[in-house]
């Protein structure tokens, strides 16, 4: 009664939720034994992408931050993991005979350079792959959040960040493969047996579980009261007690670390990582799977990342002009479904809604104040 | 007024530079004023590529992302006339101009339009419209570079300190200089439009106070149509100028996007002559940097320097700091 | 046919250009006109009974369509020939022993991740018995884990680096020994002792141009420079004017794609001739000079296989069908002859497996296409049985003003390709064991490999 | 009896201008203390520079006998001085009752935000809150669908629920209603029970239902300070006002 009374029944157990979730993750845990080899790696992948588009949505959707640098923060936990295979591959796979991989032979490198040769032992490289992009993260979210920068200033840093991070790495090749990247990488392992496709299907499709529950969980507390406000006016809320700079770095840094972990998974799937996913083009695409998605609904993005990614795929078999229509379709979306594609859904479906505990209109207090 | 954050970080880096320069030769400074000169040419085509960019963005606050689609634009009817015309790259320049910015009114009338207010939706409608500017014109033209010839008498060289054997250890092409004149006739043009002209002062009112504007009886739908179509035309006559120096194909205009945003952001938007700056700037920079280290690294350090000032100056250089 | 395709092709060009100034009417107009713009697998109806699907894997879309576009358009003129029973396959019949090929096609618009995506797919879903395709090293890269995850077979048309031995690839383009090791004593010689070196900031560029500094060495001379531009500049005054300052005898150029015009445009702008410093290169061809205009290479040398200028019977069959085909203003070049002559590669090897009455799959596809030898544009040539890489002819041309190369030097024979630069990495070679088994190739002999050349 | 807050020879400049120029303020205990003057006299810039929203140029604030000069908004806040803007500065896609819930009086640090559980004492706090903005009924509508006045409410509400020692009101009755100006009037009479309130005026009437004391501010400058009475009386305040027509029409 009292609960009903003061409008929120929050120790309510979002019913509604859970079972959706539930039915999706059945649906998503039968495919694999449905689905031909090819579409398992490619929903994989899609599915890993979607993980991506999910913690952009954090920062943006939410808390209003546009980043083109989200491929960045997945390359660079990507490049981690990456280090980790290519440093175990088997000494009979290593073709010149030196413990250092082939590419630093290639350019000349006669010992592993000491930043890397730690990533060789998998604690370290799974540690790596989430706080090497979150370190940079906070390191550029402090520098940024902490001053008057903001809005499109904002995505124009990331902008930048993303081209010079691309160059850079591109000119390093001894050090990073170059425009190649990693490649010819060892298959991931577990206790000396190589995890099959199956088995990495179901790894992503814990992690991306896992990473929409942990963002659900974070946007439906306080903390996504706070950061929809930061959203709207971020000035503000600072007039209420809240560090703004503090609660932006903390999502950023959050949010690169769950890019990071994709990128992680993303090698041993992928079998290379290379700076095509730290350019500008890649960090657009997570943008556009956001915004098709629907900015602010968690599952939008990730559902959307799927969606275009076969859509992509089937658009090929029909024209080899299918980025043009995938560009008339992202125009369509934006100049008619201004809020995506969960913005489609009837109201009472919304996900948004159903993440919210139930509402009661509440009644005059003072009849009911005891 | 200079900002010190990023001028004391440059000379830094000259220190640094000098450093690694290898010992024995040293730095000679006949090259390295060379360098500056031509880094001129940089910041002839950065001022010409990011001057459109500094309507559509900069005054109307536009975040165009395929504004490197309509210097790829400018090129191909370069290319169309050229080829078909048999006409001088110097008598294409009008065609560039009013071929883009025709596209630019119907892309504004279309899209853009819709769009005012909401500059996240604006930025991914004209990324949708990069891809469908490149896709249509891939299809029009094929993937295939093109060609497109400058003119003879803007070949060759304007020498300084010419020696005995012949060879100059200065010198800047004509076609560069060319380049930087249009690149200034252009700004100039543009000032004198926007200070000097009632159409100058309409654009100012609608972009300072829309309803205020509309009040006074401005027609503010013909203002943003022919300020966006303007802004297009600029990058089209880009294009159509450096058409002849790099490589004309669908992606081309790519290469100048970030460039462009980067050159503006530095200026400040609150006055056109700010890209006059952040062209120098950058330009300069870029080859000064890249002639002690490479282009790769240049292009880094100079992006990081842009992010240090964007950091420190989010209104650019040239701004007045204004009560928040 | 030829009439009709001319007529179509300028009917095509018309179409085009007109509805540039219709605007809307665009994509109605031209996916309509173009047949080679549209995607997925032909038709099955007319490729008769039971149709042997290939993948075809070239981006035409995005940064390196420029390039790879040109590669799609000589494998399809291949395959046409084959389907129809025309050109090198006249002797054939229409079909390999009487079945068609079926190309896959698949566009990953210059994005190594979509090659590596649509490399899985035309191998799973599609089910091709193997794929013709990719440009890049690193698209190369992004899709040999694949192919070799999947053992399927990729044909890959184009020089690269070298250093790589896939029982998975065949590799119809140059090895380094077939490129660099005669024209670096052929600078050295007709130019100078002193070699600028520049190159598009990858593996390719990087590799090749530290053999090519080992050969300089080796032969006497030495390198002034070393610089690299990022894939795509289009910017080139800093590197020019480095160049100027370090007076070289000649410069090395491995840029590759839309660098090359506007790098050799600004060079002659900036006021460098052929004769005060002149350019060898290794990516540069007929196309890019076409292109830039040939005027700003008139003068600057090429290293190549193959040139358009070639004379033998086969190649001028191959220009007039090409032309034929796509219009008489294009050109061909070493990489599309490449990408021309490994489908017929490809198509001998299927026919002696069928022939043999063998299924076509990998492993018979594999074996056949081991020691295959075809009469190519370029002259004789053969799939090395040992390392799968091709004997090719090494030639260096001198770009004249009609944009086409005097051949100023020629092996008498395609030379055998050996994968590792002998320079670098002496004695180290690479043999398939027979069957292959798939085990590691690669052979340490210690010893200098001798140059052989393909017997006649 | 020590101020609450204390504004020392304050000066704050923008870009060559001085808006501000030496202004000296002292709020105490449980008062209103009400600021009026003419467009661009600095009222708005005063609250600014207190809250640290304006850079201090020189001078110092103080609250309750520490300095805060300068310090950063959301430090201040926490502190105790609760501020409402003058256009109202509100959550408009948020329920009236997340925004009162977002200024609730509590700890703002990330953590305790993600880790907050909605308590009873909370909930109780909240309709209080509620309760005497008048807002109970539209607690969980969109404060988008609000009326101006209400929205007035709300952000008044959240400066109530943060539970500061001073509230700094900047035109509280902006775009009213006369009868809701009335009763925002009694709100803010209300708030002073407990609360020491700085509010900002243009509305004589409303000025003279609650002021206590008056400070005037013309041209950066304190021209005056006193009872209505006093100040209505002061021959310089005259001047200025009626130099801009009278003051009963100075709103």
């Amino acid at each position: 009664m009292a609960n009903a009374v003061l409008g929120y029944k929050q120790s309510t157990f979002p019913t509604k939720l859970v079972i959706i979730s539930l039915i999706g993750l059945l649906i998503f845990a039968v495919l694999p034994f449905v689905l031909g080899t090819f579409q398992l790696s490619f929903l994989s992948k899609l599915m890993l992408f979607g993980t991506l588009a999910v913690s952009l949505d954090l920062v943006w959707g939410f808390t209003g931050i546009l980043s083109f640098a989200h491929g960045v923060f997945f390359t660079l936990g990507g490049y981690a993991s990456a280090y980790y295979l290519k440093l175990n591959l088997s000494a009979a796979a290593n073709t010149y005979g030196v413990d250092i991989p082939d590419f630093m032979v290639w350019n000349g490198l006669e010992v592993l350079p000491w930043f890397i040769a730690p990533l060789k032992y998998f604690p370290i490289a799974l540690l790596a792959t989430v706080a090497v992009p979150a370190l940079f993260a906070y390191i550029i979210g402090y520098f940024i959040f902490r001053s008057k920068v903001s809005g499109v200033y904002i995505t124009i840093i990331t902008l930048a960040i993303a081209s010079a991070l691309t160059t850079f790495f591109v000119s390093q090749q001894a050090y990073t493969g170059g425009t190649n990247g990693i490649t010819d990488v060892s298959s991931l392992s577990f206790f000396g047996s190589e995890i099959p496709p199956i088995g990495l299907y179901f790894i992503i499709l814990a992690y991306a579980a896992f990473v929409l529950a942990l963002s659900w969980w974070l946007t439906q507390s306080n903390f996504g009261l706070v950061l929809r406000s930061i959203n709207e006016n971020e000035k503000r809320i600072a007039f209420l007690g809240y560090d703004v700079a503090q609660y932006k770095i903390f999502i950023w840094t959050l949010s690169a670390a769950m890019a990071g972990m994709a990128g992680g998974l993303f090698v041993p799937l992928n079998r290379f990582i290379s700076p095509v996913y730290l350019a500008v083009a890649f960090g657009t695409q997570v943008v556009i799977w956001v915004a098709i998605g629907g900015r602010g609904t968690l599952i939008g993005p990730f559902i959307a990342a799927i969606l275009l990614g076969q859509f992509q795929n089937y658009a090929d078999r029909v024209t080899q002009d299918w980025q043009l229509i995938v560009g008339i379709l992202l125009l369509v979306v934006v100049l008619f479904i201004p809020n995506g594609l969960m913005s489609l859904l009837p109201e009472r479906f919304s996900l948004a809604n159903l993440s919210k505990p139930t509402r009661i209109s509440p009644r005059a207090p003072s009849e009911q104040k005891s | 007024m200079l900002d010190f954050s990023l001028t004391s970080m440059l000379s830094s880096l000259f220190l640094l530079a000098e450093e690694a320069a290898p010992a024995a030769e040293g730095i000679s400074w006949i090259a390295l004023l060379n360098q500056a000169l031509n880094g001129i040419g940089i910041v002839g085509i950065l001022l010409l590529t990011g001057l459109g960019l500094a309507i559509t963005f900069g005054v109307m606050r536009i975040i165009n992302l395929a504004h490197g689609e309509f210097i790829m634009l400018g090129a191909y009817v370069t290319f169309v006339m050229q080829d078909f015309f048999k006409m001088d790259l110097l008598m294409t320049i009008p065609f560039a101009f009013i071929g883009t910015a025709l596209i630019g009114a119907i892309v504004e009338l279309t899209i853009i339009r819709r769009l005012y207010g909401r500059p996240l939706e604006t930025l991914l409608a004209t990324w949708g419209l990069s891809i469908v500017l490149q896709g249509v014109v891939k299809l029009i033209f094929t993937a295939e570079l093109k060609y497109v010839r400058a003119p003879s008498y803007l070949s060759g060289n304007l020498s300084f300190l010419t020696n005995e054997a012949g060879t100059s250890p200065i010198a800047i092409s004509y076609y560069r200089l060319f380049i930087i004149a249009v690149a200034l006739a252009l700004l100039a043009l543009t000032m004198f439009l926007f200070y000097g002209t009632s159409w100058g002062r309409q654009i100012r009112a609608v972009t300072q106070n829309r309803e205020m504007a509309k009040c006074l009886g401005v027609n503010t739908k013909l203002i943003d149509m022919g300020t966006f179509a303007y802004g297009c035309g600029l990058a089209g006559v880009a294009g159509a100028v450096i058409s002849a120096l790099k490589t004309v194909a669908p992606p081309m205009g790519q290469d100048y996007l970030v460039d462009a945003w980067m050159v503006v952001v530095t200026g400040g938007v609150d006055k056109l002559i700010g890209i006059l700056a952040g062209s120098f700037l950058i330009g300069e920079s870029n080859a000064i940097i890249a002639f002690m280290l490479n282009d790769p690294l240049a292009r880094v350090i100079v992006l990081a320097a842009v992010i240090v000032l964007i950091r420190y100056r989010p209104e650019g250089l040239f701004t007045v700091q204004k009560r928040a | 046919m030829s009439k009709h395709m001319i007529v179509k092709a300028s009917r095509r060009k018309f179409l085009q250009y007109g509805s540039l100034t219709l605007g809307a009417s665009v994509i109605a107009a031209c996916s309509g006109g173009t047949s080679s713009s549209s995607g997925g697998s032909d038709e099955a109806a007319d490729l008769g009974e039971n149709p042997i699907k290939v993948g075809v894997m070239y981006s035409t879309t995005g940064t390196i369509a420029i390039v790879e576009k040109s590669l799609q358009d000589a494998t399809f003129l291949a395959i046409e020939q084959i389907n129809s029973g025309t050109g090198p396959w006249e002797a054939n019949g229409e079909g390999i022993a009487g079945r068609k090929i079926q190309k896959v096609v698949v566009n990953p618009n210059s994005d190594w991740d979509l090659y590596n995506q649509m490399s899985k797919r035309l191998i799973e879903e599609d089910q091709v018995v193997c794929v013709l395709g990719c440009y890049t090293s690193a698209s190369r890269k992004s899709v040999l884990p694949v192919f070799e995850e999947k053992n399927s077979l990729l044909y890959y048309p184009v020089y690269y680096e070298g250093n790589e031995c896939s029982s998975n690839v065949f590799y119809t383009g140059a090895a380094p020994n077939q490129q660099i090791t005669d024209s670096i004593p052929y600078a050295y010689e007709n130019f100078g002792p002193k070699g600028f070196f520049i190159g598009s900031d990858y593996i390719y560029p990087k590799e090749s141009n530290r053999i090519a500094k080992a050969e300089l060495e080796q032969a006497g001379g030495q390198v002034v420079g070393d610089e690299y531009a990022a894939l795509g500049t289009t910017e080139f005054i800093t590197i020019i004017n480095k160049i100027k300052a370090a007076k070289p005898d000649f410069v090395l150029s491995n840029l590759v794609g839309d660098s090359i015009p506007a790098f050799y445009r600004q060079y002659k702008d900036a006021g460098i001739t052929a004769d005060d410093i002149p350019i060898m290169a290794y990516p540069t061809t007929e196309e890019e000079i076409q292109a830039m205009g040939p005027e700003f290479a008139a003068g600057h040398y090429t290293s190549f296989n193959y040139f358009q200028s070639v004379d033998t019977p086969e190649n001028k069959a191959f220009v007039e069908q090409f032309k034929e085909m796509f219009g008489g203003d294009r050109v061909t070049n070493g990489v599309m002859e490449a990408a021309y002559l490994q489908t017929f590669f490809m198509a001998q090897a299927m026919k002696d497996a069928l022939e043999a009455g063998e299924e076509l799959n990998t492993e018979t596809i594999r074996a056949a296409t081991r020691g295959q030898e075809f009469s190519a544009p370029q002259g004789r040539v053969k799939i090395d049985p040992d390392n799968y890489h091709t004997y090719l002819y090494s030639r260096i041309g001198r770009w004249k003003e009609d944009g086409q190369a005097d051949i100023v030097f020629s092996t008498d024979a395609a030379v055998k390709p050996i994968p590792w630069s002998q320079v670098l990495y002496k004695g180290r070679t690479c043999v398939h064991p027979s069957p292959d088994d798939r085990s590691d190739p690669i052979k340490e002999t210690g010893k200098d490999l001798e140059t052989q050349y393909l017997e006649s | 009896m020590d101020a609450v807050l204390s504004v020392k020879d304050l000066n704050v400049v923008f870009s060559g201008f001085k808006a501000l120029k030496g202004v000296n303020l002292e709020v105490y205990d449980n008062e209103i203390v009400t600021i009026i003057g003419p467009n661009g006299a600095g009222k708005s810039t005063l609250l600014d520079a207190i809250v640290g929203k304006s850079p201090v140029a020189s001078g110092h604030v103080f609250y309750q006998g520490k300095e805060i000069t300068n310090r950063s908004p959301h430090q201040v806040a926490r502190m105790g001085v609760g501020r409402k803007f003058q256009n109202p500065n509100v959550y408009n896609q948020l329920t009236v009752f997340d925004n009162i819930l977002l200024a609730l009086k509590g700890s703002h640090g990330i953590l305790a935000s993600i880790t907050a559980k909605l308590t009873k004492a909370k909930k109780g706090r909240i309709y209080d809150v509620l309760e005497r903005t008048t807002l109970l009924d539209q607690a969980f509508e969109q404060v988008d669908s609000l009326s101006h006045g209400q929205k007035q409410w709300v952000e008044i509400g959240m400066v109530l629920a943060q539970d500061p020692s001073i509230v700094l009101l900047d035109e509280p009755t902006a775009g009213m209603t006369a009868k809701e100006t009335r009763m925002t009037g009694e709100i803010i009479k209300s708030i002073a029970q407990t609360h020491s309130v700085v509010v900002i005026e243009h509305d004589m009437e409303f000025v003279k239902q609650i002021a206590e004391r008056i400070v005037v501010l013309h041209q950066g400058s304190v021209l005056a300070e006193g009872s209505v009475e006093e100040v209505q009386s002061n021959r310089e305040v005259i001047e200025v006002y009626l130099g801009r027509e009278a003051i009963s029409t100075a709103a």
